[in-house]
Order: C-alpha cells, then sequence, then structure tokens
C-alpha cells in the first residue's frame, strides 16, 4: 500500500440499527426499575465517585440503551456503591442494584 | 438379656442418628484452621465449658429465648424437649431399680413397660411409673399445643409461620406421633397389666373394651416403627437442629465465628436452625410478602437450591439475629455469600496521589456521604464543635469520601479495600485523637475495618462526652421526641444509652414498641440492594406506624440514612439528634478547654 | 417513494435560465482534472444546441480556492470576479454560466453582497478601475453550467444516441446523483430544486432514461471542504467522508454516479482508488468501482461523442463496464492514444481496484 | 332577544352554543365545512384518559338545542359594525345582524411537507399524527404501505412547533402527551414493536400525564431519546433512514425504521388573518389572535362585542379549549347584560 500520510476515520454516530442491547436487557429483566429514568442527571449531580472521576449514572444509563459497552465499562469502575444517587433519583430506579448488575453482565461472556 | 423384635426400627433409628451426627460433627471440626481447633479444646479443658453446659441446658432444653419471645410458644418447646429428655433421664434410673439388668441396651429404658410389665413392687417403683406418667401428660401437652399453633398461630404471638417441605413435614408427622403411640402401648399394657400410674391406667380403663391382648404386640410396634420414622428423617430435616445446636453451643463460647463463605462454623449454623420461623416475624421484609428471611435462606443454603434472591434480598438490620432462639448469625453468611461470584468487573478508583496536608486538630469531624444530603446534620455539628470549644476540622468538607462500608455491604471487598486504604490515609494525615462521625455506617467500619489510632466516636457519643464535661449547655425544652435507633449504631455497634441520655437532658423522651436491640429498620438499609426504593418506604411507613410516633413532636434518630428514609413518609418532623442539640444550644463560657483531653482518654 | 412532495417542493425552487449567448467561465479542477469536459459542455452548446457561447481566453480563476481556505482577502476575491464580470461586459454578454459549482456558489456570495451592501459593490468598481481600468455590469442571469444541460435536457434526448438503460436487460441505469455543496447549500433559491430534494442532476436522468438512487447520505458532502483536503495530515476527513457514501449508496447497487461539481468528481472517482488501497473494500460489480461521470461527459456520451475524445479514460475509475451497459460503441485498443494516434502512455495499476 | 353568532363549528364553537343557547340567546353556529366538530371528530381516543373522541363530539351535538340555528358549508366574507351591532355577509348571499361574536376557528395542521427534510409527502412511510390518529379508527394493527406490520416505528416530537425555520416559535403544547398516547395505543397494537420517541423536552405538564409518560415507560418499554432528527432517506426496501442528534449524549445517532410519525403541530387555521382584519383584531407574533390579555381578559378581545375561545387565541388541549369557551360564554353574557 502506498504511504497516504492519512488514514480513514472509522464511523462515529451511534448506529441504532446495530445497537448492542444485551447488558441492557440483562439489567432491565432484573431490576426494572431502570426503565422510570428520565436522565435528568439527579444521580450524576449527587455522585460521590464524580469528585475524582467523570462518572454519571444518567449518562451510564443512556450509554447502556445506545449500546456503547466500552463507555459503560469504563464509566461504572469507579462507582462506590455509596446509594447516595438512589436518595436523590425522582423516579425511584434502584441504582445500586443497577450497578452491581452492569458489573455482572460485563463479567458474563455476552459481552 | 431382653430383646424383641419390634425394638430393631427404633434401635436401628437411632443407631444411624448417632453414627450421622459423629461423622458430621468430625468432618466440621476437622475443617476448621488449627487456630480455632486450639480455640475448641483450650474451651473443653478451662472452666467457660460451664458456661456452655449451661446455655446447653437453658437454650437447647429450656428454650429460654422462646419464653421471652411468647410463654406459650416457650412452653410448646420446653414441655417437648426438656419432656422428653428427663423421660430419657428418668426412665435409665428407673431401670436401675430392675436389677436383672446388667446391662442395659438403649432400647429397654424407652420400652420398659414392655419387659417389665410387673412395677416393682417398692415405693420407688409406683413413683417413677408415676413420674413417667407425668412427663407424658406435660409432653402430650406440648404436642397439643403444637397441633393447635398449626391453625393458630397468632395464639403464640407469630403471625407468619414458616412453609415447611416434603421431608419436615414427614418428621414433624412423625414426632408428634411418638408420644401419642406411647401412650397408647403404655395404656393397653396397663390395661392388661395394671403397671401404669395416673395417666395410662385411667386411659387403659378406657380402651378395655377394644382387644387389648391382640393389640399391645402392635402397638409396641408402631411406638418403635415412628421412633424409628423419626430418627431416620432427622438428619434430613429441620430436627438436625437438635444435636446440632449443643455444637453450635460449644464453638461460639470457643469464640469461633464463621470468616468466609462455607467456613464449618456457617455449616453449623445452617444445620442448626430448626425453621421454627420466629425470625420471619422479626423480618420486616416478610410484610412486603418475601419469603427471604434466615429460615428459608439457611434451608436454602443447606438443600443447595436457587437463592440469588434470597442472598442480596436483606436489609442486614441484624433483627433476625437479635429474635434468633438458636443465635444463628444469619447476617455474616449472607455478607459473606455476597462476597462470591458477585465480585464487581473492576474497579478503578483514580484518588488523588497529592492529598493536601490538613492542620493539626484535636477533633476531626467526619460527615459521611449522606450527611451532605442531610445538610442540617452537617451545621449542627459545626455549631456544636464551635461551642466545644476544641480545635476541629472537617475531613469531607469540600468532597466527599467514601468509608467503604457500602462496598463491603454489597459484598466488594477488593473495592472496598482500596477506598479504605485512600480515606483511612486521610484521617491518618490530619493526626486527630478523636474521629466524629455522624453515619453510623461510617462509624461501624471506622471501628471495625480501618484499625485507627485516634479514638472513633459516633456523634450521638460524642455530644454526650460535651455534655458530660459541661462543654456544651443545652436548654430543656417542653417537646416529647420518640428516638428511633438506627441499626448499625443500635445492633450494630451496641450504642444504644449515650443517645437516650443526651435527649433526656433535652426533651421528654417517650418510649416506644421497639427498643434497643428490638427497634426496627427504617428500610433505607445499604444492606439490601434487591428491593426498589417504594419497597423501602413502604417499611419506613409500616416502622413508623409500629412506632406509633403520632404521640411525639419530633422523631429524633442519629443516622442521616434513616433520617432522609423517614422525612419521605412521616407525619412529624424528623431530625437527627445533633439538630436537636444545635436547636437548644446555651451559650456557654469558654473557659475549661484544656479540659479537653480527658474526653479522649476516657472515651 | 412518492413523488408528490417533490413535486412541490421543485415548484417552490424554479428559475430562469437564460435561453442563449452564455458567458462561459471555467473551473480550476474540473479543466486539470477532466479536461475533456468542459470541451464537450461547449461542444454541445455549440454543435448540438446551437447556441452562441463565448469562452474568453482573458478570464481567470475566481480565486474560491483559496477564498474558502482563508489565504486570500474578501476585497481581492470581490475584484477578480468584478474582472471576469467587465470581461463579460466588454465582450457584450448578460448571461453568466460557471463551470464550477464553488465558483456558482462565490458568485451569488458576492452579488448577494453587493445588493445588500452597494458601497461595497462601489468600492470594488473603484478597485477594478484603478487596477485595470476596467468598468462592468452586473451578469443579468447567472446559472450554474449544469442548468444550462437542465433546461435543454429533452432536446438533448431527442437528439440522443444512448439512452441511460442496460441494453441487456432493458432496466433503466440506476444513477446516483451528488450535487456540490456550494450549489444550492448556500442559496437553495438559486438552484433547480432546492437544497434537500435538488433536481437538477435527477431532472437529466430520469429525462435521458435512468433511475434515480434516493440513498441516505444523498446530501453528504464529499469531503473536499478545501481546508481539510489541503492539509495532509487532515485528508483523512476527506475520504472518511468519501467512505460514508459508498457505504451508504452501496445497497443500492447503483451502475453509475454524476456530479455536476468538479472537486466531487474528482473525491468520488480517486477516493475509490484510495479506500480500496487502505482498506481493501470495492464498491462497484466484480472489482471494478463505479464509474463516475461528470454531466457534461454524460451529455457528451448520450449524443453519441467518442467516450475517449470526452476524455473517460482520464478517470480512475474504468468506464468500460458501463459503456458496454449502455451499448456505447468504443475501441478499446484507443483508450491511451491521443490526437494522430500518438501513445499516451500507460497509468499505473492500482494493487485491490480492478482496471481495464 | 339578543342574536349571537359563534364562526367555527369546532368542540369550542359548539360548547359556546350550548351554554349560551341554555341561557336564551339566539346563537348562529356558523362552520365552513358540511360537518360539526372540528379536528376532533376525527381523533380516536383522548388524553389521558383514553376516552372516545367521538363519544365527546356526538354528546355536544345532542345538547345543541333547537333554538341553535346551524349554518354548514359557509363562510363569512365581509363585516360591519354599526351602533353595537355587526353586520355579517356570508358566502351564500345572505347576511344578518349580530349583538355579539365569538370566534373559535382554531386550529389548522402544520402541513408536514414544510419539513422538506422529513420526506413527508415523499417517503410513503412518513406519516402524520393526525393520519395515525385517524387510522386508529380501524382495529388494525401499524402496517406499512408495502403491507408489512410495523416493527420499528419512531415518532418525532416538535415537527412545526418551537422551531422559527418553519416561522413557528411556539409549543403546540398537545403533541408531547399526544406522542406518548399514540405510542402506547401503537404497542399495543402491534405487540413486540420498538417504538422510539424523538423528543426535545417532554412537557407533561397537565394533571394524570406523567403517569401516561411512566406507563409508556415501565409498560409498554417505549424508549424515549432525546434526540433532534435532521433528515430522513429511503432504503432499498423502503424502510426509513433517520438520522439525529443524541443531544444528551452529544453523539450523532443511525436508525432505521419502518415508519416515521411525525407529531405536526398547531398553526392558526387559515382564515385567522382574514378574520383578524374583518373585525379589526390584533394578530400575535404566532399569528394566533391576541385577547385583551392573557389574565383576566382570556376571551375578549379590543373590539367591543368580538370574543375569543378555544385555539384561535393559541394551541390548548381539550379541556382547555372547552373551559375557554364556558368563559367565552360567560363573558359574552355579561356583555350583554352591561346595562
Amino acid at each position: 500500500m502506498p504511504d497516504f500520510g492519512f488514514s480513514i476515520q472509522s464511523s462515529q454516530p451511534i448506529d441504532l440499527d446495530k445497537t448492542y442491547r444485551a447488558v441492557y436487557n440483562f439489567v432491565k429483566e432484573k431490576e426494572p426499575s431502570i426503565q422510570r429514568c428520565i436522565y435528568c442527571g439527579a444521580c450524576g449531580a449527587t455522585c460521590t465517585a464524580a469528585n475524582f472521576s467523570q462518572m454519571s449514572l444518567r449518562k451510564v444509563n443512556l450509554l447502556l440503551l445506545r449500546g456503547q459497552i466500552a463507555e459503560v465499562r469504563q464509566l461504572v469502575e469507579h462507582c462506590l456503591l455509596c446509594g447516595k444517587c438512589m436518595l436523590v433519583c425522582p423516579r425511584n430506579v434502584n441504582t445500586r442494584k443497577m450497578i452491581l448488575l452492569i458489573h455482572q453482565a460485563l463479567k458474563m461472556p455476552l459481552s | 438379656m431382653k430383646f424383641d423384635w419390634f425394638v430393631i426400627p427404633f434401635l436401628a433409628g437411632l443407631t444411624f442418628v448417632f453414627g450421622f451426627c459423629c461423622i458430621k460433627f468430625y468432618l466440621w471440626i476437622q475443617r476448621l484452621s488449627r487456630g480455632e481447633k486450639a480455640l475448641l479444646k483450650k474451651h473443653f479443658f478451662s472452666p467457660s465449658l460451664w458456661v456452655s453446659i449451661k446455655e446447653i441446658f437453658n437454650e437447647s432444653l429450656l428454650h429460654r429465648k422462646i419464653f421471652r419471645t411468647n410463654a406459650l410458644l416457650g412452653y410448646m418447646h420446653t414441655s417437648l424437649a426438656f419432656g422428653w429428655f428427663l423421660l430419657i433421664v428418668l426412665g435409665n434410673i428407673e431401670v436401675k431399680f430392675y436389677s436383672h439388668y446388667s446391662v442395659n441396651p438403649p432400647y429397654v429404658p424407652i420400652f420398659l413397660n414392655y419387659f417389665e410389665p410387673n412395677t416393682a413392687p417398692h415405693f420407688f417403683g409406683r413413683g417413677f411409673r408415676f413420674l413417667m406418667d407425668f412427663l407424658l401428660l406435660i409432653i402430650l401437652s406440648g404436642v397439643a399445643l403444637a397441633y393447635l399453633k398449626r391453625f393458630q398461630p397468632n395464639r403464640f404471638g407469630m403471625r407468619r409461620t414458616m412453609q415447611h417441605q416434603v421431608l419436615d413435614k414427614l418428621a414433624i408427622i412423625s414426632l408428634w406421633c411418638i408420644f401419642p403411640a406411647r401412650l397408647l402401648a403404655e395404656s393397653f399394657s396397663a390395661a392388661l397389666y395394671h403397671n401404669g400410674s395416673f395417666l395410662t391406667n385411667t386411659v387403659g380403663k378406657w380402651l378395655s373394651f377394644l382387644p387389648v391382648d391382640n393389640l399391645i404386640y402392635p402397638a409396641w410396634w408402631g411406638y418403635s416403627i415412628v421412633l424409628g420414622i423419626f430418627f431416620f428423617s432427622l438428619p434430613f430435616s429441620r430436627y438436625m437442629h437438635i444435636p446440632t445446636e449443643v455444637l453450635l453451643i460449644i464453638l461460639r463460647n470457643a469464640g469461633i465465628r464463621s470468616r468466609y463463605f462455607n467456613h464449618p462454623f456457617q455449616q453449623v449454623d445452617i444445620y442448626a436452625c430448626s425453621r421454627c420461623g420466629i425470625c420471619i416475624d422479626a423480618c420486616q421484609l416478610s410484610t412486603l410478602g418475601y419469603a427471604t428471611q434466615p429460615a428459608y435462606y439457611l434451608r436454602s443454603l443447606r438443600y443447595k437450591t436457587q437463592h440469588n434472591e434470597l442472598t442480596e434480598n436483606c436489609l442486614l438490620c441484624g433483627r433476625c439475629v437479635e429474635a434468633c432462639p438458636v443465635g444463628i448469625f444469619s447476617t455474616d453468611i449472607r455478607s459473606h455469600e455476597r462476597t462470591l461470584g458477585h465480585e464487581m468487573n473492576s474497579v478503578h478508583y483514580n484518588f488523588s496521589k497529592n492529598i493536601p496536608k490538613q492542620k493539626n486538630v484535636e477533633v476531626l469531624y467526619f460527615a459521611g456521604c449522606m450527611s451532605h444530603l442531610v445538610p442540617g446534620i452537617k451545621k449542627a455539628m459545626t455549631s456544636i464543635l464551635n461551642q466545644s470549644g476544641c480545635s476541629w476540622s472537617m475531613l469531607d468538607e469540600q468532597e466527599t469520601v467514601c468509608c467503604g462500608r457500602p462496598l463491603l455491604l454489597a459484598g466488594q471487598i477488593t473495592a472496598a479495600n482500596q477506598v479504605i486504604m485512600h480515606t483511612r490515609s486521610l484521617i491518618e494525615r490530619s493526626h486527630a485523637r478523636i474521629l466524629v462521625t455522624s453515619c453510623p455506617i461510617c462509624f461501624k467500619t471506622f471501628k471495625e475495618n480501618y484499625r485507627l489510632n485516634a479514638n472513633v466516636l459516633h456523634h450521638s457519643q460524642f455530644i454526650k462526652h460535651l455534655q458530660d464535661e459541661q462543654r456544651i449547655v443545652t436548654q430543656r425544652i417542653s417537646a416529647h421526641v420518640k428516638y428511633h435507633d438506627p441499626c448499625e449504631l443500635g445492633r450494630g455497634m451496641n450504642v444504644y444509652n449515650e443517645p437516650r441520655e443526651v435527649l433526656s437532658h433535652i426533651a421528654h423522651l417517650l418510649p416506644t414498641n421497639h427498643e434497643k436491640n428490638k427497634s426496627l429498620c427504617c428500610g433505607g438499609s445499604l444492606g439490601n440492594i434487591f428491593i426498589d426504593v417504594d419497597s423501602k418506604l413502604q417499611i419506613a411507613t409500616n416502622t413508623l406506624q409500629q412506632m406509633d410516633i403520632r404521640s411525639a413532636d419530633y422523631l429524633i434518630t442519629a443516622c442521616p440514612l434513616c433520617q432522609k428514609t423517614f422525612s419521605a413518609v412521616s407525619p412529624i418532623p424528623v431530625k437527627d439528634i445533633a439538630q436537636l442539640v444545635a436547636d437548644n444550644l446555651l451559650l456557654a463560657n469558654a473557659e475549661n478547654k484544656n479540659n479537653y483531653a480527658m474526653i479522649s482518654e476516657n472515651a | 417513494m412518492k413523488n408528490v412532495g417533490k413535486q412541490l417542493i421543485w415548484q417552490q425552487y424554479q428559475k430562469e435560465i437564460a435561453e442563449d449567448h452564455f458567458f462561459y467561465v471555467r473551473s480550476c479542477i474540473r479543466q486539470n482534472f477532466f479536461p475533456g469536459a468542459e470541451a464537450t459542455f461547449l461542444r454541445i452548446l455549440k454543435d448540438v444546441l446551437h447556441k452562441d457561447v463565448y469562452d474568453d481566453p482573458a478570464h481567470t480563476t475566481c480565486t474560491g480556492i483559496g477564498y474558502h481556505t482563508d489565504i486570500i482577502p474578501l476585497e481581492t476575491t470581490m475584484t477578480v470576479v468584478a474582472r471576469q464580470f467587465a470581461l463579460m461586459t466588454e465582450k457584450g454578454y448578460k448571461n453568466f454560466i460557471p463551470s464550477c459549482v464553488t465558483s456558482f456558489g462565490l458568485y451569488l456570495e458576492i452579488l448577494e453582497s453587493w445588493h445588500n451592501h452597494p458601497e461595497v459593490l462601489n468600492q470594488i468598481r473603484k478597485y477594478l478601475k484603478e487596477a485595470t481600468g476596467r468598468t462592468f455590469e452586473l451578469p443579468e442571469n447567472i446559472v450554474h453550467a449544469s442548468d444550462i444541460i437542465y433546461k435543454f435536457r429533452r432536446e438533448i434526448a431527442s437528439k440522443a444516441k444512448y439512452r441511460l438503460v442496460n441494453q441487456q436487460t432493458g432496466q433503466p441505469l440506476r444513477v446516483v446523483e451528488h450535487i456540490g455543496c456550494h450549489y444550492a447549500k448556500m442559496f437553495p433559491h438559486k438552484s433547480v430544486g432546492g437544497a434537500e430534494f435538488p433536481r437538477v442532476l435527477s431532472g437529466i436522468i430520469e429525462e435521458w432514461g435512468g433511475e434515480v438512487i434516493d440513498y441516505p447520505e444523498r446530501r453528504h458532502c464529499c469531503g473536499f471542504g478545501f481546508r481539510q483536503y489541503f492539509i495532509k495530515a487532515n485528508r483523512g476527513y476527506t475520504f472518511s467522508s468519501v467512505k460514508k457514501k459508498f457505504d451508504s449508496m452501496h445497497p443500492y447497487s447503483p451502475d453509475l454516479i454524476v456530479t455536476n461539481c468538479p472537486g466531487c468528481n474528482v473525491f468520488l472517482d480517486k477516493g475509490q482508488y484510495v479506500i480500496s488501497e487502505q482498506e481493501g473494500i470495492v464498491y462497484g460489480a466484480n472489482g471494478y468501482g463505479i464509474p463516475v461521470l461528470t454531466f457534461e461527459e454524460l451529455a457528451g456520451l448520450i449524443v453519441g461523442f467518442d467516450p475517449w475524445d470526452i476524455g473517460l479514460q482520464v478517470h480512475q475509475v474504468s468506464v468500460e463496464p458501463l459503456l458496454d451497459k449502455m451499448g456505447v460503441w468504443y475501441e478499446p485498443e484507443k483508450k491511451y492514444r491521443g490526437k494522430n494516434n500518438i501513445p499516451l502512455g500507460q497509468p499505473l495499476q492500482p494493487t485491490v481496484l480492478k482496471t481495464f | 332577544m339578543s342574536k349571537i353568532a359563534i364562526i367555527g363549528g369546532g368542540i369550542a364553537g359548539m360548547e359556546a352554543a350550548i351554554r349560551l343557547s341554555a341561557l336564551n340567546f339566539e346563537v348562529h353556529l356558523i362552520e365552513k365545512s358540511f360537518i360539526l366538530g372540528g379536528h376532533v371528530k376525527n381523533w380516536h381516543m383522548l388524553f389521558p384518559d383514553l376516552s372516545s373522541a367521538t363519544q365527546l363530539v356526538e354528546q355536544q351535538k345532542n345538547q345543541l338545542r333547537d333554538s341553535v340555528n346551524i349554518l354548514l358549508g359557509i363562510e363569512v366574507i365581509r363585516a360591519s359594525y354599526t351602533n353595537n351591532k355587526y353586520t355579517l355577509y356570508f358566502s351564500d348571499g345572505s347576511s344578518n345582524t349580530f349583538d355579539a361574536i365569538i370566534l373559535t376557528t382554531g386550529f389548522k395542521l402544520f402541513p408536514a411537507q414544510r419539513k422538506e427534510e422529513y420526506g413527508y409527502s415523499i417517503y410513503s412511510n412518513v406519516i402524520t399524527s393526525a393520519e395515525l390518529e385517524e387510522y386508529f379508527q380501524t382495529d388494525k394493527p401499524l402496517y406499512t404501505k408495502e403491507h408489512r406490520i410495523a416493527e420499528r416505528i419512531a415518532f418525532i416530537h416538535c415537527v412545526g412547533s418551537r422551531d422559527d425555520k418553519v416561522g413557528n416559535r411556539y409549543c403546540s403544547k398537545v403533541c408531547c402527551v399526544t406522542a406518548v398516547k399514540q405510542a402506547m395505543e401503537t404497542a399495543r397494537r402491534n405487540p413486540g414493536a420498538e417504538i422510539y420517541l424523538f423528543y426535545m423536552d417532554l412537557r407533561m405538564f397537565d394533571r394524570q400525564f406523567e403517569d401516561l409518560y411512566f406507563q409508556a415507560q415501565t409498560q409498554y418499554g417505549i424508549r424515549f431519546i432525546r434526540g433532534r432528527l435532521s433528515e430522513v432517506s429511503e432504503k432499498p426496501d423502503s424502510r426509513l433512514f433517520l438520522k439525529f442528534e443524541d443531544t444528551l449524549l452529544g453523539k450523532p445517532l443511525r436508525l432505521t425504521t419502518d415508519m416515521l410519525v411525525l407529531m405536526v403541530g398547531m398553526e392558526p387555521a387559515e382564515n385567522t388573518g382574514q378574520l383578524a382584519r374583518l373585525f379589526n383584531v390584533p394578530v400575535g407574533n404566532d399569528k394566533f389572535l391576541l385577547p385583551k390579555n392573557l389574565h383576566q381578559y382570556r376571551n375578549l378581545t379590543n373590539q367591543p362585542g368580538i370574543f375569543l375561545a378555544g385555539c384561535v387565541s393559541g394551541p390548548k388541549t381539550i379541556g382547555e379549549t372547552l373551559t375557554d369557551a364556558r368563559s367565552a360564554a360567560l363573558e359574552v353574557y355579561n356583555y350583554l347584560n352591561r346595562n
């Protein structure tokens, strides 16, 4: 191949046609309250782990829905499970369980 | 030597139980670590063994703890256990009076009326027959109560009873049949030989219209068979608790505890559960319809059935442990099981390596994550600490840090250790002599997992000291308050009295139906990772109803999580103890600052 | 697909296209990369449609490339544009047709600026006068060269020798049309059909028997973007855009791509070579690429000009599969022969993309 | 007896007519089309209680007393004002004199083809919310134009609302909850279908609206994405390829669907401007008619004897429209009994 001095970047958009929803579905089946989220961001605002990381549960939930598993993996590893998010969530999402289930799903061969 | 073929079912059963228990106990003890074996050995050859024996007598036979739960329930258990025990002991003594027995096979005292139809003519002979009849009557009354309990558990103080499995049902039916079968056999014997006393003679007389000569031998067979069935089903049913509880008491008093999942002590715990169902009422999750109580959980562990949900669905409030008549540490087992296979995928906490240098202070205050959601606590503690005149600083003023216990409660040991290491270094940096925290969750972890040089106090303890030293002065108000013991502070750390003393200095402290170790959980517990927030609030509502808080002006608690949970559903204001104190602080003289050292030394 | 809605839209985007007497200005890129294309356009206007068109040898670049890469001040650009208009005025023409889409956009932009800021127009008149002594009138009608072909598409069709129909199957050829961004996205109302569903090329294709493919990335830029392509390290952006377009049109299996913009034609044609080398992907059938033609070349082919006279041999992607489908007669041995049969030499062969 | 003209025979016009005829006024209800009931007669179910729309319209029709003079197929062409009375000249050549006039001409649906890039009237599987609502009158599940069961359906909020590009900056108010309602109905008819709602903001402002939203999330698994549609294309199999920006993640997003439903907003009815000129009533920036003020005098105009009710003065829900019409009736009563 000739040396072009540049390369073609991979496509950036999220392709919902090919979205990988297995992790979300796994979590949803075991903890249906994940569906109640309205992405208000209260969880991220109060998050203890957000003091020293990019952690935001709102973002985790969105990324799960859009199948962006690599990013989910990076975010959830910051969680301290302290449960503050659960206390501020206006839709009463069982956030701690959600995080543990995500970890469980990420360990499974499907991802 | 007397023998008849009908003793075979009994004898085989007895041999089986004995053999099974010996092997099982041996295997358990063998799996103990060397240190634990040494502890056990030491326990056996020291006066502390007496404590175990006393406890075995009190609990395995007399069932004192069940008496405390409900007298009728206690009587039922005592009559069956202690009555049967006495029946066996007296039976063995009685045999001695029939001198031609040099060696007594175990079946002879059980079937004495068959082998020795004629009562010994002397006083002891008749006396023993009377005693044996009396004990049988007591036991039969216990059996009758057991029948009644099936149908009317409410009379025994139980709102919910255990749903049993087939094998347990077989065992319980055979147990219920044992003593009526004995009564029948002995009554037939009394009808023929007049060798009974007030009970068997009377029943024998009533039954004399039957062809007693033909029925007596089958009746002895029947008695032996039900005994045999019971013994054979015992190792596989809940009645395995009878022998196991003895071992449990000894191991527990020797200081052995379950340290990891599947530890031999845990196995003993599991087998020692009688599934009496007392924990079901104690557990607040049963009001939500969950069958997740230790009785079910331990059963599932014992028979190795699927129980992920049972492991997770527990508030870890410890009410079941307090209520358990056997004293099984079921919360420990759940905590240990949570560490298995549930470990988070990977954790990566980018804790800053450059921890800013803390100024040296006497008191380091750690509010805790949850207190940041209840800023009233932080504010109250600030004014109390300022008033106390000591030098202090707040560790998590700018950025909240976590104590690591939420991770521990979820079984995330590795992750928790990372957090603990970090937070510990933050605390040690300040060289404070006293670490005060507002959160019982943090408090428990600081005490148990941190190995800090500083003296760790919950703020209620700290305030108590300040009050005692008169470093803060509070006014009395006419309000009535009720105090809710947070699980982690009360049952978790045995801090019951300090908050009560602090409160009684300020307001009228009203008693509740659930004081101290009987206190209810607010439902907000971080221990439960299964139920959703709606269920938690339902528990909180139930708790408030049971505490009957409407008679008070304020509900006082000492945990930000309890306060947050209760506030969502409480009809009256919920306050932290620190808030009540801060609201009623009187300006004190700031002269005796130097006395402060005393607190840290005395505490 | 319903055409009702499109027709409603097209009704809103109609413009006046002059009938005759055109002043033609060339495109920097087109005359360098596809040198036959502009000659073919002039030949069609003169010989097929019998129109009066003037191709002034004195005209220059419009500076559009320099303008879009931020290296030429606006006043300079305006003055150069004013000089083009001066040439037109001097030769007595009023209808201005640029060959380049970027030039077209630039002329419109400048005319719009002058319309809103007459003082700038006066300033530019002064500059031009000072620099060259010339004066100028604004064109009465300014359209892109593809608009002319659109206007006369029926006339060309009536004189056509071939149609955009597969001779073997009788099915219409599946044609992708690509419109340069500066044609309609800047001033939709100065275009035929607007920016969302442009009509200028689709009208031509349908008139000549082809079937237009409406694929999702149809509106996407070819990626030239001036600033992107002219910095070597950024060229990846350009070819990512090209790849995105090809990935999107691939399921429709197009036979042909037609463009009205010189730059787009370069990147869609040469881009297939870059993608094949870097990613190993070829989009056309049998390992050949998808032929990319300019609208002039397509018109020339339709009216029966010799493919090698039009300049189709300088395309990266071989056009022979297309010629075979259309049934166009050509002499393969003459592909790389110039005037008087002089050999032009053979191009190097790509490693992945197959060529004739 | 005072005479009142009500121009527009939708639910607002009918409600005002019912109330005023009950007060013994002579009411003339003027409707341009040949059927009463306006837009609502085409609707299937009403949010949030999912009650029947036709039933509402039928009830109203039954309540219109004989004293109401219903003029169908008639438009007002000219008006004059003398001695506190309005004379209206009608399209059939007749004329009549009235003491008060209520304008209840309502709204028209945003013509979706004005959002060219969404492909309405170009791609066969792009439909409007109004078409979907009418389709719901049948019991059938949702089919594509190629008679395939729709397995993936996207709803696009704010088509023609909150969009300066089409000249409508205002929120049409009802589309958010309508989309949720229609998405749930679609989920009921096409079980297992993936349903996406693409919204800018979800404005669940009224009672029980949030409950519907909650139900849609938890019972029907409707997928809400805060995202803006940029353009639509058709795939070779005639499915629709949509390009969005996921505005929460800040990333471009792509999706192929079987059907696309455009939640078209409200615009003032076609003759609103003409009526405004006729009666000299001011028009707002949003081209809806302006009441005297937006608080106490929502039904009054700056012209004596001219009243407004319903969507002629801005988008309203059905509940709000009916309340507005009743309040207008009371204002007319007060006006006619002012001396």
